[in-house]
C-alpha cells in the first residue's frame, strides 16, 4: 500500500500511459490485461487487444481469469486459429506493443520464466515460455511488469526465455529482429528503461515514497540512476475507480 | 458412409494404445477432460503426452502415472499457479520419472503445421537469442535459399492420437468449432488417428448449412464420441462457461500429493462416464455455467 | 477509430501506383472487377499483376495496357478456353510486351503464406520432374535439416496492393467471407496496402456477432470500398451467382483484338463506375442472378 | 458417335467404373467432374469430390461451369482456403484419386498443359499447371483422360507440366512423391496402363468399333498393345441416362 493505492493499481496505471489509441497490443492476463482495458476507457478508446489465444479486438466483459476465456471471443473482431496469430499477426510485424512478465530479469531486459536453479534438475519449475520469446522477438516495442527484488533482478538470469537486448552490444540486429526491444520495466518501485549505448537497465522514475536505496536494495547489480530522474505520476481516482471496476475481486490486484 | 460413433469407452479402447503419442488440443476452450479420464481409467501407459498447454489434464494424466514423456510450450494452471503434478514428476520423478521437450507455443505451432502438411520441418522466426536453442537439439537451423538469412527449425509433429474435442458434429465425424480455435485443426491433421468428441451430435444438414465452419472433415475421422459437458472445467463457447473456481480450487487440490490422489480416486476412478462425473458435480454446478444466448447473424449460402 | 471508406475512385488514385505489384484475389468466387476497371479507366502503368488464376479481369487489364508482367499459376477462361488479351500479349508484344513468371497453384499459395507469415521462404513438394523447376530461376531447392531430404521453394510474394472483394465489412475493413475463400487470407496479410472492396456495409455489430468469420481484420486495411455487384460477372455467395454466360461469351468478345478492345472502350471506359455499369448491363441480368436464400443454421457465442 | 453413344460418354462412363464408395477424388471440370458424379449416382453414393478451390464434399446440385462455381459451396461439408487444400489435403496425402487432362501426353504418363512450342516464344501459350502438378505428385492414384491422336500422343511433349513416370526408371521413388503416379490414361480410343517392369503405357482396353490400327495411327510412337487386350465396356442405358442428366446441354459432352 502506497498512500490511497497499492503498488500493483501504481504499475497498471503507469502501464496504460505507455498505450495510445489505435495501437495493437498483445495482452496477457493479470496487470497487463488491466492496464490495457484502463487505457480502453481512457485515452485509447481504439486500442486493439489481441491475445495469444487468438482473439482479436477483445471487449472482454468480465475480467478473464486465463488467456483464453470465453469473455474474450464474444463481441470480438476477429477470432483466428493459433497459425494465424503466430505466422501473421506476430511475426507478421503487426503488434505494436507486447507485454511480458516472468520471475526474473537482468539488466539487459532478458527475461526467465522457465526455470529457477539448473534445467536438467530444477530447484523451481516455471511454465515455460508460452508466446513469451516470440513477443520479446517480434512486437515492436516491449513493456516489462513484474515485482522487484533482489531475486527477480539478478546479476544473472538462470535461463533466457525470452530475449532483451541480450548483451551490451544488443544482439537483436545480429538476429535480424524485428521487434525492437525492451522499452520498459514497470516495477512496484520505479519504472526503467535501457540506455542506447549499452543497453543496459536505469532508473527513469521513481515510484511515491520509494527512496534510491530502496531501488539499489532490490537490485543485484549495480543499477543506474538517470539524471534526469522523475517522480512517477501517481494514479488518478478516476484511474483508480476505473481498475477497481475492472477487478472488483482484487485478483490480480493483491 | 458408416456412422463412426462410439462410446468413450470403445474409443479410447480401440484408438489409444499404451506408448502412442496423444494430442488432446484445445487453448484453453474444448479441452477434453472426458477422454483423458478415460484413458487414466483404462490405466494407459507411456503415453507422450503433447500439447501447447499441459493444462489440468496433463496433470492429472502425469498423476495417474499414464505419462512417460510431455512435450509442450507453456505448463502451468493459467493465472493461478504451477501445476503439481507435472513438477513432482519432473522434480522428484514422482510418481514416475517424466521425460520434457520444450518450445514455445509458436515452436509448437509450427511442429503442427508441419505434421499436418507432411513436411519434414517448419523454420519460424523464433528461439534466437534465447536458451532454448541450447537445451533442446530438436531446434536447428537452415539457411534461406534467397537471403542467405538463417531462421530457425522446428521438426514435424505426427502424434499417433489426436482428440479434439468440438461443439457440433455428425455421425461422420464432421466437426465445427467456433470461438478459439487454438491449433486444433493442425493437430488434427497431423495425427493418424482421430477421435471427435462432440457436445451435440448433428444432422449432417446442419453442417452442410454452414461448411465454412468446418475445422475438421470426417474423411481423417476414425471415431466419434457424444459426450455433452464433456470438457468441464474447461469450456465449450455457446454451451457453458469455463469452470474457474475449479481452476482455483486446483491449486489446493494438486498441491498436495495425497489430495491430488484423492480427487483421482474419486472423481475419475470413482465414477464409471461422464454421466456420473455431471451427477456428482450437481445440478447446481452445471446450471451455473449454463451458457447464455447470443447468436450470431446468419449468412446465405444460395446462389 | 477512423471511417476508411472511400469510393472505388478514390482508393484506387490513393493505393494503386504506377509499377506496383498488385493482387486482385478470389478464386473464381469474388474477384474484384470493379477495382480492375476502374484501374483501367485510371491508366494504371506498369503494374506487375499477381494472381493464382488471371481470369478475365486480368485479360482486361493486359489488353488494356496496364501489365507490364503477370505472375500466376493457370492462365485461362475456366472451363471455356485461353486468356486471349493474355495470349497477344506474350504471344505478339500486343499491346505491349508483357513478362511472365509462372508457378503452380501450390506454388504461388506458398508465395502468399510465405509472404504474410514475413518469412523470406517456403517449401513444399511440388515441381519435382516437372520443366517449370528449369524454367523458373526462383523455384529453388533446400535441404531438410533433420531428414536430409531435398525440398522445393519459393521466395515470398509481398505485392504493394491487395484488392480483396468481400461479402460483408464494416466501416474499419473488418471483413468477412464465406464460401470460397482461395488465397485471399494470404495475400491479404502479404500485402501492404489493402483495399477492401464489399458488397455490403455492415454495423461492426454484425461482424462482431460472428468473429470466427472475419477472414481480415481491419487493423491491416486501408480503405474500405462499398461497391455492391462490384464482382460481376464473377459472383459473390448469398448475393449474387456467377455470369457464366458471360464468361461463355467472352469466348468471342476476346478472340478478336477490336471486339475486346471496343468492350473495353463500351463498359470500361463508357461508364464512371460501377452503378452506370449496373445500369447498362440491365435488370433482367441482375435479377437472374440474384441468390436464392439458403441460410446458415446460427451459432452461440454466448457463455 | 459410337453406336447409341459418344466417345465423351464412353469415356465419363468408363472413368466412372473406377470408383469406389468412400474414396476422396480430387475432381477438375468437364469430364472429369461428369465421372465422379456419374460414380456418386451409382456405386459411389459416399465418394468425396474435393475441388481445388476448396469445396470438400460438393453435392453439385446443377453442372458446374468453372472448378470455383457456386453450386460446389451449397451444401458441402466443408470449405478451406487454398492453403489448406494443398498442404493438408493434397501435400497431406489424403486424396486417393486425381483426374488429369492436357494438350499432350506421352509414353510415361507426363503431361502437358503448358505451352505448344518453345516456352519462350510459345507457338500455343496454355493454361500451365494450376494444380495438375501437385494433384499428379500427391494424389495416390491418378486417371489421365483426353482425346487421342497423333499430336496429343506425341514421341515427346514440349513441357512436363505435369510429372507421370517422368522415364523408363520410374523418377517418382527419386523424388519422393507419395502418390503412385498414372493408372490408366482413358481416350476416345481405348484405355491404357503402365508396364510395372518400363513405365510405358500399353494398350489394355479398347473401344467398341476401334481397330488396333486405329490406335496405332493415333500414336508418335510404337504403342504396346496388351496380350490380354479387352474391349471396353459401352455404357449402359442407366449411365447413359445419368450422364445426360449430369448434363442436359451437352456442353461436355460435344
Amino acid at each position: 500500500m502506497m498512500g490511497s493505492y497499492t503498488s500493483s493499481e501504481l504499475m497498471v496505471a503507469r502501464a496504460s500511459r505507455e498505450l495510445k489509441d489505435g495501437e495493437v497490443v498483445f495482452v496477457g492476463i493479470g496487470l497487463p490485461n488491466l492496464a490495457c482495458n484502463l487505457a480502453r476507457r481512457l485515452q485509447a478508446p481504439n486500442l486493439v487487444l489481441i491475445y495469444e489465444s487468438g482473439a482479436v479486438g477483445a471487449v472482454p466483459s468480465r475480467l478473464p481469469l486465463s488467456i483464453g476465456d470465453p469473455c474474450l471471443v464474444t463481441d470480438s473482431i476477429s477470432v483466428c486459429s493459433m497459425v494465424e496469430v503466430f505466422n501473421y499477426y506476430l511475426q507478421g510485424g503487426l503488434i505494436d506493443v507486447g507485454f511480458l512478465g516472468g520471475a526474473q530479469v537482468d539488466r539487459f531486459g532478458n527475461i526467465n520464466s522457465t526455470v529457477i536453479g539448473d534445467y536438467n534438475h530444477p530447484k523451481v519449475r516455471l511454465p515455460g515460455s508460452g508466446g513469451a520469446c516470440e513477443i520479446s522477438t517480434h512486437a515492436k516495442k516491449i513493456i516489462i511488469i513484474l515485482k522487484q527484488n533482489k531475486k527477480t533482478f539478478p546479476e544473472k538470469i538462470d535461463f533466457v526465455t525470452s530475449p532483451g537486448f541480450i548483451n551490451e552490444q544488443n544482439q537483436r540486429n545480429k538476429y535480424k529482429m524485428q521487434g525492437r526491444g525492451p522499452d520498459l520495466v514497470i516495477t512496484d518501485f520505479g519504472v526503467y528503461r535501457f540506455s542506447s549505448e549499452n543497453y543496459t537497465m536505469f532508473l527513469s522514475e521513481i515510484h511515491p515514497g520509494i527512496s534510491v536505496e530502496d531501488v539499489k536494495e532490490n537490485v543485484s547489480w549495480h543499477i543506474d540512476i538517470s539524471p534526469a530522474l522523475v517522480s512517477t505520476n501517481p494514479p488518478t481516482k478516476e484511474e483508480l475507480k476505473i481498475i477497481s471496476e475492472l477487478d472488483p475481486e482484487r485478483i490480480h490486484l493483491r | 458412409m458408416k456412422n463412426k460413433i462410439l462410446t468413450m469407452k470403445e474409443a479410447v479402447e480401440q484408438y489409444v494404445q499404451d506408448g502412442d503419442a496423444i494430442v488432446i488440443e484445445g487453448f484453453t476452450h474444448l479441452i477434453c477432460f472426458a477422454a483423458g479420464h478415460e484413458i487414466i481409467r483404462q490405466k494407459k501407459k507411456d503415453l507422450v503426452a503433447c500439447r501447447l498447454t499441459p493444462d489440468l489434464i496433463y496433470d492429472q494424466l502425469i498423476a495417474a502415472g499414464c505419462v512417460r514423456k510431455v512435450v509442450f510450450s507453456w505448463a502451468g494452471n493459467p493465472g493461478i499457479g504451477p501445476l503439481y503434478g507435472l513438477r513432482r514428476a519432473v522434480e522428484n520423478d514422482y510418481p514416475r520419472k517424466v521425460e520434457i521437450e520444450e518450445y514455445t507455443h509458436f515452436g509448437m505451432v509450427a511442429r503442427f503445421i508441419a505434421g499436418a502438411s507432411k513436411l519434414p520441418f517448419m523454420h519460424l522466426r523464433t528461439f534466437s537469442g534465447s536458451s532454448l536453442l541450447q537445451k533442446n537439439k530438436n531446434i536447428k537451423t537452415i539457411k534461406c535459399p534467397y537471403t542467405d538469412e538463417v531462421l530457425t527449425t522446428v521438426p514435424a509433429l505426427n502424434p499417433e492420437v489426436a482428440i479434439i474435442h468440438v461443439q457440433r458434429a455428425d455421425a461422420l465425424g464432421n466437426a465445427q468449432i467456433w470461438g478459439l480455435m487454438g491449433v486444433q485443426r493442425e493437430a488434427a491433421f497431423a495425427s493418424q488417428r482421430i477421435i471427435i468428441v462432440a457436445e451435440e451430435l448433428v444432422e449432417k444438414e446442419v453442417i452442410r448449412s454452414d461448411p465454412n465452419r468446418t475445422l475438421i472433415p470426417g474423411m481423417i475421422v476414425n471415431a466419434v464420441v457424444v459426450e455433452p459437458f464433456g470438457a468441464h472445467p474447461s469450456y465449450a463457447q455457446g454451451y457453458y462457461d469455463r469452470d474457474n473456481q475449479f481452476y482455483v480450487d486446483w491449486y489446493q487440490v494438486s498441491k498436495n500429493r495425497e489430495s491430488m490422489e484423492r480427487y483421482i480416486s474419486d472423481w475419475i476412478f470413482g465414477v464409471s462416464g461422464r454421466r456420473e462425473y455431471q451427477e456428482k458435480l450437481g445440478l447446481d454446478t452445471i446450471k451455473k455455467l449454463n451458457a447464455k444466448e447470443q447468436f450470431s447473424v446468419p449468412v446465405n449460402y444460395g446462389f
